[in-house]
């Protein structure tokens, strides 16, 4: 048995951690500042270490629902209570982030050092690593909620982290408010359990519990409640879908995530590559077993998430900063999982979050990097830097790999698995809509080999091209702004040991982290991983859990060719001219790579356009016109009047003395008029 | 006095010198000629009282009005100097006209049209009534009655009328009779106050 | 008929107005002095409304800590002092002297008039405790009407901008509502079987006015008590006060009235138009709660264009206080017993965005104090010069737009629950508005404390140390409700679960 | 000769000196036509006397006399009305030299 | 004529010998104080011989005095009403006196004339109060109303005798309207006593196809309202008095506003619950009518104003509407008719404290800066607190706010209007209560004007000790009232249940 006390301390250190950092080390002054990231590298590491004892200690099949302690008592049927739920998900996503998060926090050891908000950096760190270790904790839907707005508030604390950049802070807005379109959703859902308190409460249930909530929502002959059925089913999914989709930058609300690199590169290496945004993948697969009895639901999530996948992989190819490349590349990524979730592929779905958060985080973490060398983000200042920083070349091209998905690293074995799944189909769905994605991830496949390695082409290959001195030095000719993260700070060389480390270990697990699932089938690796461990372990944790498919050669081949083909195009594309300066040729693609570079207009659409023309010029302007030329006018029209008819009344006081027996007699006579036409 | 057709005729003469004396007075442009013209009114009122058998009244009426209200108008007329100046109307003419014009229809309309001994005689039987539970005195009603029906004769009300009236004044009216005094009185201060004016 | 006298009541309510008097009698005089003396005074209070608050045994009698007795008995009118407090005002007592305490620490930098004005603090303090104590009708409406005059006077005299007309303004539409109310209490009062002030007889179970014994009908009672209430909340569109007398308020003004003075209207709603009306509330629920959604979005939405600070904070009044209409209307739920929810959340919305507002506020007050400017263009990249007050904005403003852990995230989150049951269309419109509260604030927080700082501002320093205690109290306030609500939710549910049963028994009796 | 007759000269009398009081700019003159006023007042009471009087018997006989000893009173009134009114004339003429009524418009609105 | 009935008139009486006790002894000596003293001190006899009839009455149980062969008691009633008044108009007339102190002084002469008028004025009222026949009514209205009229021409220029003659003019005029009106309700009903006139009335009330059963009685009616009208000051007989408040000597207004109001109201009370109580449900809407205007007017106009007399005549005109309300508000179908009426007695007094007050106030300001422009009353706080703050509370007790007695009276006289059950009365009510929040306009305006503005001058605005005297008893009585209305709510009860017994 479980303790707990244990689990509780996962998420409790780096609650401490954040008090102790809030509440003490920062009030001390920056003379301790340092001691912040040891606490917060402390307490993850415990955590860290306590996740993979779980993760041992976790046997399969078995969710660990530990008795919740009550919060908020709503009503019968409905209350909030505080409890742990422990199942594979929940598991492994604990491992994710306290491992990821542990890397980022011992590489911003270096990347931070010197930062005047050294300790600030690491109270939200703590902050958001203890809001995500309760929200994958969370057995209530409110307490999953509650650290779910936490964590867009630390996402928020550290996009704008340099908030004296404008860039930031507007970032960190944007970033907070579309989220927060989606948790409108999220939030009905919950509202929308709640007002079924009443069945829930006839079945001894509570509508807020999650356990209890799939119970709900599993039909009566599947030995469920089937409090929740039909269309209002498909509602509360799309509900939780919105949510979802905010937080993991799905089409349409996925524009804020490019812009969240704002941020310190660790913190998108954490937040906006590894964790936060698989937070909405999290929570469709927490309440998988709600979406699966809603075909209409799944299909959304699937072709909204394969879309996606497609969708932001056409704007990674334009993108030239190096972030925004692979911001693109995540929400794409983020896309393949909501597509794998769509289509009923639960495990390879979690799979592909697993080995992502590796290479993801891998691949921020060299572009921080890079960062650090050449003082800029922007690719076309860069080239030429295999020579100067050979990890930070060799780590990147490792995770490009991965990301693309060759053999054997670890997004091989997760994405192989999603195409696999989305071939054969698991009848989630129609097999037409199951096809459908399975074309659109494939596409998606050459379109992440291409614009991986363009990022590659661009950043390590060729001439250096002056980095960030050269960038500002344009920017001044140009009469531009310089854009944030640019610096004259420019020094060819490795970086600190403090971040090469946590790339070297986030490596290493972006080649093997596909191999821990066992996914070949092999009976036993070395005797410790059965086979197909991740997927089943996964499976185990769904009533009805779907084994993994068994592996398919063809396809592996089929995607590692379309990978490769994609790598050579953009070789192709970027290393046969060698007079490549500075000139992206995708510019030939004219109207296209512009739309491209555009993202498409939508962040003009939603910020120019809806928000800015229509709503805060016509709407807000109109209605703030109305409140104070008519509602308010209104009122003082009361007043002028009252006084005005006052001065006319004061008119007939004429100071003549006859006039006023005069109005007098009139005033008698008309009520006796009065008198004799009334009665 | 003497037979009706004769008190017919004085009533009608006495009627137009009233009226027209009075609209004489709002009229005239000369102040002078409108107190005389008052005082004129004065004793064709007077005269009215005498019709009615209220000859007490018509000596009070004749005392204090012509003898001391006009004569006091002629006076304040005299002191102020502004005879000459004149009796100027206003620009309320006409509203005061159309005014008084629909006030005199409706008490005209009023007086010709209300049934006064009916309803006067509902009255007294309800006083009565009052006086018996109060026990100031008895009535009797089927007197009362009897005599509305016949009618009293001119002497029997002169004799009530003469007998009564300086009775009440110091009797059931002895209060405001009193009050009266005061406020004479107080006009007398008053008047005596405002009309010395700074110098004592 | 609650009777007895406790005196505890007596001295939280009248603590302040003693003081005030004191302080007239001139035993204080410098103003440092007369500075010290009100905090001490105002701690002493809320030290006071908080023992009341912890006296207060919910599941015990409805009334509790009563003070009684007879003032008037002529036979025809009788009216008493009857102070008591349930589980809806205990917790507006204590909110009262915490906002009281608050609003003193912030006037430190006052030195106009410096006596008067903490007079007249005093003053609005003890009207404002005795609108949430008194139990009768006719001390109800004497506070209610007492309060006015000190605000006036705060306003007009130490406020700012167009004080006057903003002082003007503000009261002659509260006056306007409770002349409203003027003519509700009358008429309930003479209603035959009633025949005294007593409010505590009308909420008794079976208590309230049935329509053969009033003297007006009862829909007519219940929306001119609506009115009263409704301008002083203030709904959509009788709310254009507020905005300005907000804006020119001193800033101790704003805190009290944004902290506790709306309060007095969400508290009236509750108390009389929920307690005693119950079957007009339900009938009526659908108008306004249209009226809550439409003060929750026109709120949120004018609320964008505002680019003075106060002004901005005053429209997101409106569009929180929505809410509160909103979370009432959910008595109207049909097919199923009421859960308090909606009213929990209603009451709840009041206490939080009193501590809410009143934190930013107290911000602003101190941002005002230092830079002499509310005008958001003007200001920019604070952050770093002044973290406190940073802090005290990004906190009050993620409490304001609902983020969980912090208290306004309960009352919105209770108030959907409530509402949705009864009207799920415009629930969802309400929930939109959340949107727009993130827009403003972020937008505030953005302009203000982010961005690049204005060379003029170089050389601001962060909130002093007086100024730093109503920050902390407020944040500590803040967290306590949001991190475990339950102590403060539970009060309040004592409270409005007879009103509850009210709705519940008579829908049960209806069918 | 008849009540209604007479109480028709009354209302006349009454009526011509309200338009008197309404339409005169001389303080004085104004005072004349309250005079006439009350000169129609009184000539009602007496009238209404006179011919209540049939039902007027024994001690109800105050109700024959009781007009007459209002005419009394009224006019006694009146005679203390006028003197103060000149009182107030003579005060007026000697602070303003004038006793024009639509001049004396010092105070208005 | 008899002892008792000496006894039954005493307290009137005492006051007339007062009066001319005053005036004699200012032919003698030349010193205020010393009048002033006097005729303060004096109001002991009449509030003693008040009393004395109050003791009286309490201790036989009896509604009003009354005795074998009274010849008095044909024309006044000495009822616990009028009593209730007669303390109402000593106490005012009382205050007045001493108020007057430093107004009077600086006449140099007529000092004894201008209290033995008030006194005989104040006579009047009291004969008013308890007249239950209209020759006393008359009379009494008339001994209430040309002292005043004298009075207001007082000071030696142009506007006060511009006030006086319209105070005279107005007077007589209405008087001759409303003596019509009584000379039709004579020849109608035979009677002048309000008793008899109700027997009559009642029964021959149903008679005709006209209002209120005859035209007759309808136009009677209208004329006296005429005339009630204007010593009410209700809309629309009131125009003289804006005009009159602002030419006349301030103490005087202040008299004439509380006092003579008072005693008009007490009149109409009387004439209309015992006199016309037969014709039941048809004079109220009158009288709600005129409430109504009364507030509109009144309050609509005094916002306009500049002057602070004038604003305060046109404030006088909005409470004579409040007043109404109370007075029409007999119309009630339900249990205690005394309800109305006894609300308009304690509407009334708290009235009579806070106007007395507010204008023993502007006498003393006015007295000192010679102005009543509300614009020179600028930073008043700082020149003369203590009469600033008490001019404020008066305000705040007009405009019907806690903690004043006034506070009490709207509620109680709105009570009495809604427990009608008349639709039409809470519009009434409704109107008044709106009618309040426009009046809060004008009366915050001289609040704001006074602690809000800088002073023009500097110079401190004093008052002599019987002065701030008589104000201290006013606020006093203003606030207690507000504080503890319970005794005279009590009292104004016990007062009016003559009414409902008649």
């Amino acid at each position: 048995m479980l303790s707990e006390a244990l689990v509780w301390a996962i998420f409790l250190l780096p609650v401490a951690s954040f008090l102790l950092i809030g509440g003490v080390i920062r009030p001390l002054g920056p003379s301790v500042a340092k001691a912040a990231g040891y606490v917060t590298i402390l307490a993850l590491g415990v955590g860290f270490v306590l996740s993979l004892w779980l993760l041992r200690s976790h046997a399969h099949g078995v969710v660990y629902d530990f008795a919740p302690h009550l919060w908020l008592n709503l009503a019968p049927g409905a209350s909030v209570q505080m409890g742990l739920l422990l199942d594979p998900l929940t598991n492994v996503m604990l491992v994710v982030v306290t491992g990821v998060s542990l890397m980022v926090q011992i590489y911003s050891m270096g990347y931070m050092d010197g930062d005047e908000s050294f300790a600030r950096y690491y109270a939200y760190m703590s902050l958001f690593s203890a809001s995500m270790i309760g929200l994958v904790l969370a057995s209530n839907i409110v307490q999953m909620y509650v650290f779910w707005e936490l964590v867009g508030l630390s996402s928020y604390l550290l996009i704008g982290f340099w908030h004296d950049r404008p860039s930031a802070a507007a970032a960190a807005k944007k970033a907070f408010i579309i989220t927060r379109i989606g948790d409108v959703g999220f939030l009905l859902a919950i509202i929308f359990l709640f007002f079924q308190a009443d069945d829930f409460a006839a079945q001894g249930l509570n509508a807020l519990h999650i356990p209890d909530i799939w119970t709900a929502a599993a039909p009566i002959a599947a030995g469920g409640a089937g409090i929740v059925a039909g269309g209002a089913l498909l509602w509360l999914c799309l509900g939780l879908f919105a949510g979802a989709a905010g937080k993991s930058g799905q089409f349409p609300l996925h524009t804020w995530l490019p812009d969240a690199m704002e941020g310190p590169t660790p913190v998108s290496a954490l937040i906006h590559a590894a964790t936060m945004v698989a937070a909405g993948v999290f929570l469709v697969g927490r309440f998988f077993p709600v979406f699966s009895e809603s075909e209409g639901a799944m299909m959304v999530v699937a072709l909204i998430g394969a879309f996606t996948a497609v969708f932001a992989a056409t704007m990674g190819l334009a993108a030239n900063d190096i972030k925004r490349v692979m911001a693109y590349s995540t929400v794409s990524q983020l896309g393949y999982m909501m597509a794998a979730l769509g289509i009923g592929a639960y495990n390879a779905a979690l799979f592909h979050l697993f080995t992502h958060a590796f290479f993801k985080a891998l691949l921020f973490l060299g572009a921080g990097s890079v960062n650090h060398a050449a003082g800029t983000f922007n690719m076309m200042y860069m080239g030429g830097l295999r020579k100067a920083m050979p990890f930070t070349y060799w780590l990147t091209v490792i995770g490009a790999l991965s990301l693309v998905g060759i053999f054997p690293l670890a997004g091989f074995w997760s994405k192989d698995e999603i195409l696999l799944e989305a071939w054969l189909g698991t009848g989630a769905v129609e097999t037409s809509v199951s096809l459908l994605v399975f074309v659109l991830l494939l596409v998606g496949v050459l379109l992440t080999a291409f614009y991986s390695f363009r990022m590659v082409h661009l950043t390590f290959h060729g001439e250096f091209r002056g980095g960030g001195e050269q960038e500002l030095h344009d920017c001044e000719e140009a009469g531009q702004p310089a854009p944030t993260g640019v610096s004259h700070h420019v020094h060819l060389g490795e970086s600190p040991w403090w971040m090469v480390g946590p790339m070297v270990f986030l490596g290493i697990s972006a080649v093997i982290a596909g191999w821990v699932a066992n996914p070949i089938g092999v009976k036993s690796v070395f005797g410790l991983i059965p086979s197909h461990w991740l997927t089943d372990y996964f499976a185990s944790g769904l009533h009805d859990g779907h084994h993994a498919p068994p592996f398919s050669i063809a396809m592996a081949v089929i995607s590692n060719v379309v990978a490769l083909a994609g790598i050579g195009l953009a070789v192709l594309t970027y290393a046969w001219p060698r007079g490549f300066t500075n000139t992206d040729p995708l510019t030939r693609g004219g109207i296209i790579h512009a739309v491209l570079a555009q993202r498409y207009y939508l962040d003009h659409l939603y910020e120019g356009v809806i928000v800015g023309r229509v709503f805060y010029r016509v709407v807000a302007a109109v209605t703030d016109w109305f409140d104070r030329n008519i509602v308010d006018g209104i009122v003082g029209l009361t007043g002028w009047i009252s006084r005005n008819v006052g001065s006319l009344i004061a008119l007939a006081q004429n100071g003549q003395v006859q006039t006023y027996p005069l109005v007098a007699a009139l005033g008698g006579l008309v009520i006796i008029v009065l008198y004799l036409i009334l009665g | 006095m003497g037979a009706e057709w004769f008190k017919d005729v004085v009533f009608w003469a006495l009627s137009v010198v009233a009226i027209a004396g009075a609209v004489g007075v709002v009229m005239s442009r000369d102040l002078f000629r409108a107190a005389l013209l008052l005082a004129t009114v004065f004793v064709a009122v007077g005269g009215f009282y005498v019709l009615m058998n209220a000859e007490f009244l018509a000596v009070v009426q004749i005392l204090i009005y012509v003898g001391a209200i006009a004569v006091l108008f002629i006076f304040g007329v005299m002191l102020t100097r502004d005879v000459r100046q004149g009796n100027a109307p206003n620009r309320l003419q006409i509203p005061a006209g159309i005014i008084s014009g629909l006030l005199l229809a409706a008490m005209i309309f009023t007086a010709v049209t209300t049934d006064w001994t009916t309803l006067a005689g509902a009255g007294l039987e309800a006083k009565s009534q009052i006086a018996q539970t109060q026990a100031v005195g008895i009535v009797d009603i089927e007197a009362a009655g009897r005599l509305a029906e016949s009618g009293l004769s001119e002497q029997e009300v002169e004799s009530v009328a003469g007998g009564g009236l300086a009775d009440l004044l110091v009797g059931e009216f002895v209060l405001p009779f009193e009050a009266v005094s005061l406020l004479l009185l107080a006009a007398a201060i008053g008047g005596l106050a405002l009309a010395r004016g700074r110098g004592r | 008929m609650p009777s007895g006298f406790n005196g505890l009541l007596t001295a939280t309510v009248f603590l302040p107005a003693v003081a005030a008097l004191l302080l007239a009698t001139g035993i204080v005089r410098d103003a440092r002095s007369i500075r010290w003396y009100a905090g001490i005074v105002a701690l002493a209070d809320l030290v006071l409304s908080v023992i009341v608050f912890v006296l207060f045994q919910p599941g015990g009698d409805r009334f509790q800590l009563i003070d009684r007795f007879d003032w008037i008995d002529t036979g025809t009118v009788q009216a008493s002092y009857l102070l008591g407090v349930d589980g809806i005002s205990a917790p507006l007592v204590m909110l009262t002297g915490l906002l009281g305490l608050c609003a003193v620490f912030v006037s430190f930098h006052i030195n106009d008039r410096v006596k008067e004005y903490f007079i007249w603090l005093f003053v609005l303090q003890t009207a404002v405790m005795g609108v949430f104590t008194s139990l009768d009708f006719l001390l109800f409406f004497l506070f209610w009407e007492i309060e006015l005059v000190p605000m006036y006077l705060l306003i007009s005299t130490w406020g700012t901008g167009r004080r006057e007309y903003s002082a003007m303004k503000f009261l002659i539409f509260t006056i306007l509502g409770s002349a409203f109310m003027l003519v509700a209490i009358v008429a309930v009062f003479v209603s035959s079987g009633v025949g005294s002030f007593d409010m505590t007889r009308l909420l008794e179970p079976g208590g309230a006015l049935d329509a053969s014994r009033a003297a007006l009908p009862l829909g007519v009672l219940f929306w001119l008590f609506f009115i009263a209430f409704a301008v002083k909340l203030p709904t959509w569109p009788v709310h254009t006060w507020l905005p300005d007398a907000h804006t020119d308020a001193p800033t101790a003004g704003s805190v009290m009235l944004a902290g506790v003075m709306l309060k007095m209207g969400g508290y009236g709603l509750l108390r009389v138009n929920a307690g005693m009306f119950p079957e007009q509330l339900a009938n009526f629920a659908l108008p306004i709660v249209a009226l809550g959604v439409i003060s929750v979005l026109y709120g949120a939405v004018v609320t964008l264009r505002q680019t003075d600070l106060k002004r901005l904070i005053a429209y997101s009044s409106v569009s929180h206080m929505g809410l509160v209409l909103i979370g009432i209307g959910s008595v109207a739920v049909v097919g199923g017993a009421l859960t308090d929810a909606g009213l929990t959340g209603a009451a709840m919305q009041l206490f939080t965005h009193g501590t809410i507002t009143g934190l930013l506020f107290v911000a602003v007050g101190i941002l005002y104090e230092k830079t002499h400017t509310r005008h958001i263009p003007d200001l920019g990249g604070l952050a770093n010069r002044m973290p406190i007050l940073a802090g005290a904005f990004l906190i009050a403003g993620a409490a304001s737009l609902g983020l969980p852990a912090m208290s306004g995230f309960v009352s919105e989150l209770l108030v959907f629950f409530g509402a949705f049951r009864a009207f799920p269309a415009l629930t969802i419109l309400a929930v939109l508005g959340i949107i727009l509260a993130a827009g403003y604030i972020l937008w505030m927080i953005q302009r203000t404390m982010f961005g690049p700082r204005p060379a003029r501002w170089d050389g601001l320093t962060d909130a002093s140390l007086v100024n730093t205690v109503p920050v902390a109290l407020l944040v500590i306030s803040i967290f306590a409700v949001g991190i475990y609500p339950a102590w403060l939710t539970d009060v309040f549910r004592d409270g409005l679960e007879p009103i509850v049963n009210a709705y519940n028994l008579g829908i049960a009796g209806s069918r | 000769m008849s009540l209604e007759s007479m109480l028709v000269v009354a209302a006349v009398l009454f009526c011509v000196g309200l338009y008197g009081a309404l339409a005169r700019r001389n303080f004085i003159a104004v005072l004349m036509s309250i005079e006439l006023m009350f000169n129609g007042v009184n000539l009602t009471l007496v009238a209404m006397g006179r011919w209540l009087a049939p039902y007027a018997v024994q001690d109800a006989l105050s109700a024959v006399l009781t007009g007459q000893v209002f005419a009394v009173f009224i006019i006694t009134v009146a005679a203390a009305e006028i003197a103060l009114g000149l009182g107030i004339v003579f005060a007026m003429f000697r602070n303003t030299e004038s006793v024009d009524l639509t001049d004396a418009a010092a105070m208005r609105h | 004529m008899n002892a008792y009935d000496l006894y039954l008139i005493s307290p009137p009486l005492a006051l007339a010998a007062l009066a001319m006790l005053v005036i004699v002894v200012d032919l003698l000596t030349r010193r205020t104080g010393l009048l002033v003293g006097l005729s303060f001190v004096g109001l002991a006899a009449p509030a003693a011989l008040s009393a004395w009839q109050v003791a009286d009455l309490t201790g036989s149980g009896a509604s009003e005095l009354a005795a074998e062969g009274s010849v008095v008691l044909h024309t006044l009633s000495i009822d616990k009403f009028s009593l209730f008044f007669n303390f109402l108009i000593l106490a005012a007339v009382g205050l007045v006196v001493l108020v007057s102190t430093d107004y009077v002084r600086r006449m140099e002469r007529l000092q004894g004339e201008f209290f033995g008028l008030m006194l005989l004025s104040a006579t009047g009222m009291m004969l008013l109060v308890s007249a239950n026949e209209l020759i006393t009514m008359y009379i009494a209205l008339e001994l209430t109303t040309l002292p005043l009229a004298a009075l207001a021409a007082f000071l030696p220029n142009g506007r006060s005798s511009e006030a006086g003659m319209k105070f005279l003019i107005i007077g007589a005029l209405s008087s001759a309207l409303m003596l019509y009106g009584m000379a039709l309700i004579y020849g109608f009903t035979g009677s002048t006593r309000l008793d008899e006139i109700a027997a009559a009335l009642s029964a021959g009330a149903a008679a005709g196809a006209f209002p209120f059963g005859s035209m007759a009685i309808l136009l009677a009616i209208v004329l006296l309202l005429v005339g009630f009208g204007f010593k009410m000051s209700a809309a629309p007989f009131q125009m003289w008095v804006p005009d009159v408040y602002e030419g006349a000597p301030t103490p005087m207004v202040a008299f004439l506003s509380v006092a003579s109001k008072a005693a008009a109201f007490a009149l109409v009370l009387r004439v209309f619950y015992i006199g016309f109580d037969a014709l039941g449900g048809d004079w109220w809407v009158l009288l709600a009518g005129l409430a109504a205007l009364s507030m509109t007017v009144g309050n609509l106009v005094a916002i306009a104003q500049r002057n602070i007399k004038r604003m305060f005549g046109y404030s006088t005109v909005a409470h004579a509407g409040y007043l109404l309300v109370g007075v029409a508000a007999v119309a009630s179908a339900t249990d205690s008719e005394t309800f109305g009426p006894s609300s308009v007695l304690f509407y009334l007094s708290a009235y009579t404290a806070a106007n007395l007050t507010a204008f023993f106030a502007i006498v003393c300001i006015g007295n000192r800066i010679n102005s009543d422009e509300i614009y020179d009353y600028s930073g008043m706080v700082r020149r003369a607190p203590f009469l600033a703050i008490t001019l404020a509370l008066a305000l705040i007790a007009l405009i019907g706010l806690p903690p004043t007695g006034l506070f009490f009276a709207k509620i109680y006289v709105f009570a009495a209007a809604i427990n009608t059950g008349e639709s039409l009365m809470t519009w009434l009510v409704i109107i008044g209560v709106v009618n309040s929040v426009v009046s809060a306009y004008y009366y915050l305006r001289v609040i704001k004007v006074m602690f809000l503005q800088t002073p023009i001058h500097t110079e401190r605005v004093r008052a002599s000790w019987p002065v701030n005297v008589a104000l201290g008893v006013a606020t006093l009585a203003l606030v207690w009232l507000g504080v503890a209305p319970m005794t005279l709510l009590g009292a104004a009860e016990r007062a009016v249940s003559v009414l409902a017994g008649g």
